[in-house]
């Protein structure tokens, strides 16, 4: 039976109260401010909203790609390339695909820096695309590890309180280094 | 790397600092993983693992190593390791420590001795090493100084000096010599009391790595070391500083679970001035002279004992358990000793480490089966498929290792020369000593599979030759009291 | 377990059937597939793999194997593998070819044989072997006669079996005794022609597989000999019909990447009747006697040659790549031959099975980073330092094995008698076949890492205690030829 693959409303839900766990806490939604405040003014910020979409909606990829859509948070949209059919179908195996889309992995839970992921991203996405010249299998670059790390934390902030570093500056463990198939089932 | 924001400081209901090696007050504090501390005295064991209520000799299990330690305390009494909890009740009766006499390095790894040397130290540089003191911070140079002062002075009266040192519990009158309890690993020994965050506080280690650090031995497992390397700093490397929090998980293992020498003619000394394999470890012994003894004779080379049948002084491997994992993949992996011994439990609305400090086969569902998503069983017969070989390559090794001492007996027995036997001595000393350092390594082989059957490939190649050699010098047993028989141990 | 649709049956542009061995027909249906199968032809080598112009010469590299194989057709000519696009090439101009007689059961591996053996086969039987009967069905029964007909007939007169066969494409006159060329492994040898599905056509696998099923050796790595097992069948085990499809992934390898005997004593024949490990093949070689002659004379004890320096019978091993493939940790958890070796690779909108089979160290991105998600570089380390341990012990097996026969030969000299030599001579078989079976393997340990190392310390025990009891029988050098040096190898 073909998996529905629409975004479902506990998806959703589970999506949002992440989110807003990460705002109403007070906790700073993890280290999403403290990083993206200071590196970020706000031209460089539109800047790369601007560049970013741009750039991408300048190709043929865009419209390929069904471009608008990218802002969604429908994982269909994703699908839309062939790229990341794999990922889908991973995730659709995965422990989360009750509670979590895309997105609320692969985007900060942090207003801002939620923005910035998307156009940097987005274009990125599309150059690569379009030129092909990719890695497959595809690898997840530093940043974008930083931020499934961050949706973890932002989601099970609670559970996992005595992990976060004792001082301000320690460094923490990678979730994924023992639930490798939280996202997407692997072996 | 990304820095995250702390977490709340953690609601301290009773005061503990550097002196509090009483687990109770932390207990308070922290009752989840207090209790699960405590079950190290609990009783369960694996095929090769595990606990027991009196732990299986190992003399018993494999009668050869009588012949391997012949003439060392090892040969007397030698058991299976069992929970932490035990460590320091049974050094003290451990017929190694009351027929032989220890010395006081002995307590580096079974007590919670760091306030002691602390304490020593402090009085050894004339400065004040109050209760108040003591306990304000860890002040690694003080437990350096003490640390060394202790080492080769005689077991009993390091023990006595344990109990001079207040543990944050006992309450002694002024004047009362008692000023607390001798302890086994505890919190303070693993957790700093102001933040919690784990640190190392034995000096063998902090010496040990920092030397690691200094060689060119490829670190892969230990990120932190080669950036270190990288950095070019002046400053030894410190693992308290240096380190992730993921090398720190196992840093705190390896204080203890290493191979070292321990006896009274220098100090506590972790070999890994050369890297971290056996080889390694081999060249810093091969390469170490005692210190000069007091009337200004040369302390000539060291050796851990002179093996009785044979008269070859040879080196004696302890439980090399860091060293082995440094060669293993799950090292290379990123994945620390408390990944597997202390995994994360859930506790009603969050996770805690489980402080019961076990065999993973006792609890394969949290220390396996989160990075490994088959089954128990299936995880069980890996790890039987490879401990079963390493048992058979080591009987194997250990029945080429008796026939070579069989041999080197009779060709001395025959007349042997001192000169003829030299190079003998040499392959007599690698052969036991790979033996005995997988042997002495506590997963039979998990923590590296191919490595430990190299090494006792190694072992078994050394022990041959040796009885070859042997057979040369009239060391070959005659025709009648035994035919050539294919030995073939499994 | 999510199943997933039947595929859709593919477009067939030309038609391809069961003679079609030249494989340039199915290349039009297949354009991908047999474009990167050409490849296989291309260059390019690893440390200790991969493809090369003229392939390096093994007996250069390791000189130890030429008394290894002293008095056998391998010491004349011995290299490395390269790409399948050379086999046949490769076998018909090898010195062991033209030097040495031998069987036609060589082909069985070297080129797209089976119709040939279906030709013969239906003909033995008295049946139509027409091109058109010839390309209908595959015949198993047929297939198996004409192997049995085929296997101890000369390697010339076989080799002109194979071109008396119709491949597809070329197009003979009637009575032209060349009704087709000779063929490299091809696609009717992976896959059914009518479905495209993978498939097995080696009688030596078919008959080694079944023998597998019947013994009762743990097959963790193959579920559906287990579930044969289990079900009590009475029809033998039937890979084609039985085996689950990651199986296959497998088994079309293990055709021919596995342990034989292949000369005019007997049939062909896969020795896995008591399991798959290197004493299980061992067993089966030892209880093996040759058929009777034809006027009646008992066969004598299996062996594949007399080794010249010391005249001892041992066995010859060839690349065992399946059977240590399933000793390991790979085949355990389910991972096949053609996961790391054609892995699939994205074409456009879809993904192919890259049949340029090759070493997967010059395609780890596919090959390993589908299931690693770690660096290319850290990959390469990690198979660096099993293939390093794996070849320093290998070195050292090697300088035991040349001692070992130094001292048969002198023991010899000395006028040691057959008895005497007789356990002598079992412990240098046996020292000898394990040595070979990891030397002959062609991963260098990857395949299965830590038993490759327990291999390897099995061959230096038994060449050193051959060592040793020749020494008793006045094999050992005279203290002037050749002092007693540590013999180190690495
Ligand atoms: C519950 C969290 C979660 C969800 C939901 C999720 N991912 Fe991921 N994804 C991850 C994590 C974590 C990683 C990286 C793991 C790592 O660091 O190796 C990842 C990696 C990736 C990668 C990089 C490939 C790699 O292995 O490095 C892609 C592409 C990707 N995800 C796409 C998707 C798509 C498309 C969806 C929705 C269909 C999705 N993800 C849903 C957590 C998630
Ligand atoms: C335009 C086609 C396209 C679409 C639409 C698309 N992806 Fe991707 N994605 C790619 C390609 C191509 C790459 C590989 C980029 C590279 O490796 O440089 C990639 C890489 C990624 C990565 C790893 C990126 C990194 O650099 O770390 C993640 C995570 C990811 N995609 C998630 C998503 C999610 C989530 C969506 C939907 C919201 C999505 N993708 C939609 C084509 C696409
Ligand atoms: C959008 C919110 C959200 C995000 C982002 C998220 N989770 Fe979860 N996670 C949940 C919810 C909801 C559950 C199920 C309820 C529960 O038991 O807490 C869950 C369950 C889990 C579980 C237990 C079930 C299982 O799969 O084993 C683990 C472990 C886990 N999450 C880890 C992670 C990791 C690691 C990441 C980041 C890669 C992550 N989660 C990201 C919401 C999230
Ligand atoms: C060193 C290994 C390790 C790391 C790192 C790790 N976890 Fe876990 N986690 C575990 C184990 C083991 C369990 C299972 C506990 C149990 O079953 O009692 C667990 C359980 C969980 C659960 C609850 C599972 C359940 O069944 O309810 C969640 C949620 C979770 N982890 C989230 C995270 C997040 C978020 C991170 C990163 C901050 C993380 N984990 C990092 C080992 C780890
Ligand atoms: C990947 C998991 C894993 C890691 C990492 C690991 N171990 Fe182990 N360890 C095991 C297993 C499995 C055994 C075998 C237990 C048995 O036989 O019951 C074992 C055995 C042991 C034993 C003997 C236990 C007993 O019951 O006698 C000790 C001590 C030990 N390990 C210490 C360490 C130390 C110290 C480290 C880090 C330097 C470490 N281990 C890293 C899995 C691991
Ligand atoms: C560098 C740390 C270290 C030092 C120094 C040390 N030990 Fe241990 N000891 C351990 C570890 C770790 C174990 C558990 C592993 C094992 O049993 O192999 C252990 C186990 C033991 C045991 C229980 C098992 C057995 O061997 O019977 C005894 C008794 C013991 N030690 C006595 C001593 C004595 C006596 C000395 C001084 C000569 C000493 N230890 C020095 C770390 C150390
Ligand atoms: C202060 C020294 C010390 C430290 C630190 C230490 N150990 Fe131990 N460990 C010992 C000694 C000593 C024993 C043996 C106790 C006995 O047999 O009486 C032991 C026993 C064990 C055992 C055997 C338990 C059993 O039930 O059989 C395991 C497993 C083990 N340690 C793992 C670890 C791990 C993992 C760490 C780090 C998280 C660690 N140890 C830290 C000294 C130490
Ligand atoms: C042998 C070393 C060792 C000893 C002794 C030890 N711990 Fe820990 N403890 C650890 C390690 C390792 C962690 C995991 C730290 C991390 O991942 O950052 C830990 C974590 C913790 C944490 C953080 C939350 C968690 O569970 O991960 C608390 C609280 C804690 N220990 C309390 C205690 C208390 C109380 C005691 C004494 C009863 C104690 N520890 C003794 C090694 C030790
Ligand atoms: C934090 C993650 C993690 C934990 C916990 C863990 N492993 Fe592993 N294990 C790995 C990784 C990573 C590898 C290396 C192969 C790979 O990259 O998948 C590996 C490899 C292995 C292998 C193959 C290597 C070899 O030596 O043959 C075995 C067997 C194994 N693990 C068993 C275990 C057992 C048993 C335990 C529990 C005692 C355990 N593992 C705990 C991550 C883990
Ligand atoms: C997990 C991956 C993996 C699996 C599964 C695997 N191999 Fe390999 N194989 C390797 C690696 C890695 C090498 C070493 C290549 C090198 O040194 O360049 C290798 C080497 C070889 C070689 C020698 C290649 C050369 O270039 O000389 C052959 C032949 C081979 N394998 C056949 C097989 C067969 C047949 C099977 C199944 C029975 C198999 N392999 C299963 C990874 C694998
Ligand atoms: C059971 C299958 C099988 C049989 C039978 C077989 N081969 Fe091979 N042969 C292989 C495989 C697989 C390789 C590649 C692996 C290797 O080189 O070790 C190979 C490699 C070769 C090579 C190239 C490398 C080398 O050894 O120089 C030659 C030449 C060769 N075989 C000749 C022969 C001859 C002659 C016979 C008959 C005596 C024969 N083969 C029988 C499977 C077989
Ligand atoms: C019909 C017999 C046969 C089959 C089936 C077969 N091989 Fe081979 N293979 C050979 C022979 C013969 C060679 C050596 C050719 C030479 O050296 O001329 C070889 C060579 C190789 C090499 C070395 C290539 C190189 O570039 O160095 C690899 C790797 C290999 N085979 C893997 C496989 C795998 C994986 C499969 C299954 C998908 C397979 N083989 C199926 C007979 C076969
Ligand atoms: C040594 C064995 C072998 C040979 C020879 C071989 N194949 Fe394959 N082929 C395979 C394997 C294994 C697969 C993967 C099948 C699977 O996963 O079901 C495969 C898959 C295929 C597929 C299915 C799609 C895909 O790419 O996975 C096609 C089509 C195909 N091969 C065509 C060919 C053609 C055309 C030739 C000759 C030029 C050929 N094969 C020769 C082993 C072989
Ligand atoms: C289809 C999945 C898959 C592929 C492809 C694969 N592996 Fe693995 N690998 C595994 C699994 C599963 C394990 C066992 C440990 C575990 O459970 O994580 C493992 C274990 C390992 C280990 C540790 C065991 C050992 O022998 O030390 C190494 C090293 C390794 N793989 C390297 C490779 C390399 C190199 C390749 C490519 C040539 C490769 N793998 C291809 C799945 C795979
Ligand atoms: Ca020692
Ligand atoms: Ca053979």
């Amino acid at each position: 039976m073909p998996k529905d693959t629409s975004h479902t409303p506990e998806s959703e839900a589970a999506g949002h109260s992440g989110e807003d766990n990460a705002g109403v806490n007070g906790v700073d939604s993890g280290e999403e401010v403290s990083l993206s405040k200071p590196r970020f003014s706000k031209g460089m910020l539109a800047l790369a909203l601007v560049v970013g979409m741009f750039a991408g909606l300048g190709t043929f990829t865009f419209g390929y790609g069904k471009g608008a859509s990218y802002m969604s948070n429908n994982p269909q949209t994703c699908v839309n390339c062939h790229a990341m059919q794999g990922h889908m179908d991973s995730w659709q195996q995965s422990s989360h695909h009750h509670v979590a889309v895309c997105n609320d992995c692969h985007l900060p839970h942090h207003p801002i820096g939620k923005w910035i992921t998307k156009a940097d991203n987005g274009f990125f996405h599309s150059l690569a695309f379009t030129l092909g010249n990719y890695k497959d299998p595809i690898q997840i670059k530093p940043r974008n590890k930083r931020v499934t790390q961050s949706t973890c934390v932002s989601c099970h902030q609670d559970f996992v309180h005595s992990m976060l570093p004792a001082e301000t500056g320690q460094d923490m463990q990678q979730c994924v280094h023992c639930h490798s198939s939280v996202g997407h089932a692997r072996r | 790397e990304r820095k995250q924001e702390a977490r709340k400081p953690f609601v301290r209901l009773v005061e503990v600092n550097e002196v509090s090696t009483d687990p109770k007050p932390w207990g308070v504090n922290f009752p989840l993983q207090y209790e699960s501390y405590l079950r190290t005295a609990d009783t369960e064991r694996t095929t090769y693992g595990g606990n027991h209520s009196m732990s299986p000799s190992k003399l018993k299990e494999f009668p050869w190593l009588k012949r391997l330690y012949a003439g060392y305390a090892f040969s007397i009494e030698y058991r299976e390791a069992r929970g932490h909890a035990y460590m320091l009740g049974d050094q003290e009766v451990t017929k190694r420590v009351t027929e032989v006499q220890q010395a006081g390095a002995c307590l580096h790894c079974h007590a919670a001795i760091a306030p002691t040397y602390r304490r020593v130290g402090l009085e050894k540089m004339g400065k004040d090493a109050s209760e108040e003191t003591l306990g304000e911070s860890f002040d690694q140079e003080a437990v350096i100084a003490g640390f060394k002062a202790l080492s080769q002075m005689k077991y009993e009266e390091v023990h006595a000096e344990l109990t001079k040192t207040p543990d944050g519990v006992v309450k002694a009158a002024e004047g009362d010599p008692h000023l607390g309890d001798a302890h086994p690993v505890s919190c303070v020994d693993c957790h700093d009391p102001e933040t919690m965050s784990i640190r190392v506080t034995r000096p063998g280690f902090i010496l040990g790595i920092a030397k690691l650090a200094e060689s060119d031995d490829p670190v892969p497992h230990l990120p932190s070391i080669q950036k270190w390397r990288d950095s070019k700093s002046k400053t030894p490397y410190d693992p308290n500083v240096d380190a992730t929090r993921q090398e720190m998980r196992s840093f705190v293992c390896g204080q203890c679970h290493v191979e070292y020498y321990c006896a009274n003619k220098m100090t506590l000394t972790f070999p890994w001035s050369n890297g971290l394999k056996v080889e390694d470890l081999e060249k810093e012994w091969e390469e170490t002279t005692f210190p000069d003894t007091e009337d200004g004779k040369s302390g000539g080379e060291f050796y851990d004992y002179v093996h009785k049948e044979t008269g070859t002084p040879v080196f004696k491997a302890q439980h090399p358990e860091f060293e082995l994992w440094s060669q293993g993949i799950h090292a290379r992996a990123g994945v620390s000793c408390s990944d597997c011994h202390m995994p994360y439990e859930r506790q009603g609305a969050t996770k805690v480490s489980s402080h019961w400090v076990r065999s993973p086969m006792l609890n394969i569902n949290k220390a396996c089966q989160t990075c490994h998503h088959v089954s128990e069983d299936e995880l069980k017969a890996r790890v039987d498929t490879i401990q079963g070989r390493t048992q058979a390559l080591m009987a194997r090794a250990a029945s080429a290792m008796t026939d070579m001492l069989d041999a080197i007996v009779l060709a001395q027995k025959a007349g042997a020369s001192e000169e003829d036997l030299k190079p003998i001595r040499e392959l007599q000393r690698k052969a036991m000593w790979r033996l005995d350092y997988i042997s002495s390594e506590n997963s039979k082989g998990f923590h590296a599979d191919q490595e430990a059957a190299r090494i006792l490939g190694e072992s078994i190649d050394y022990s041959r030759q040796a009885q070859a050699a042997a057979y040369r010098l009239g060391g070959s047993p005659k025709p009648e009291e035994g035919d050539v028989a294919v030995s073939q141990a499994d």
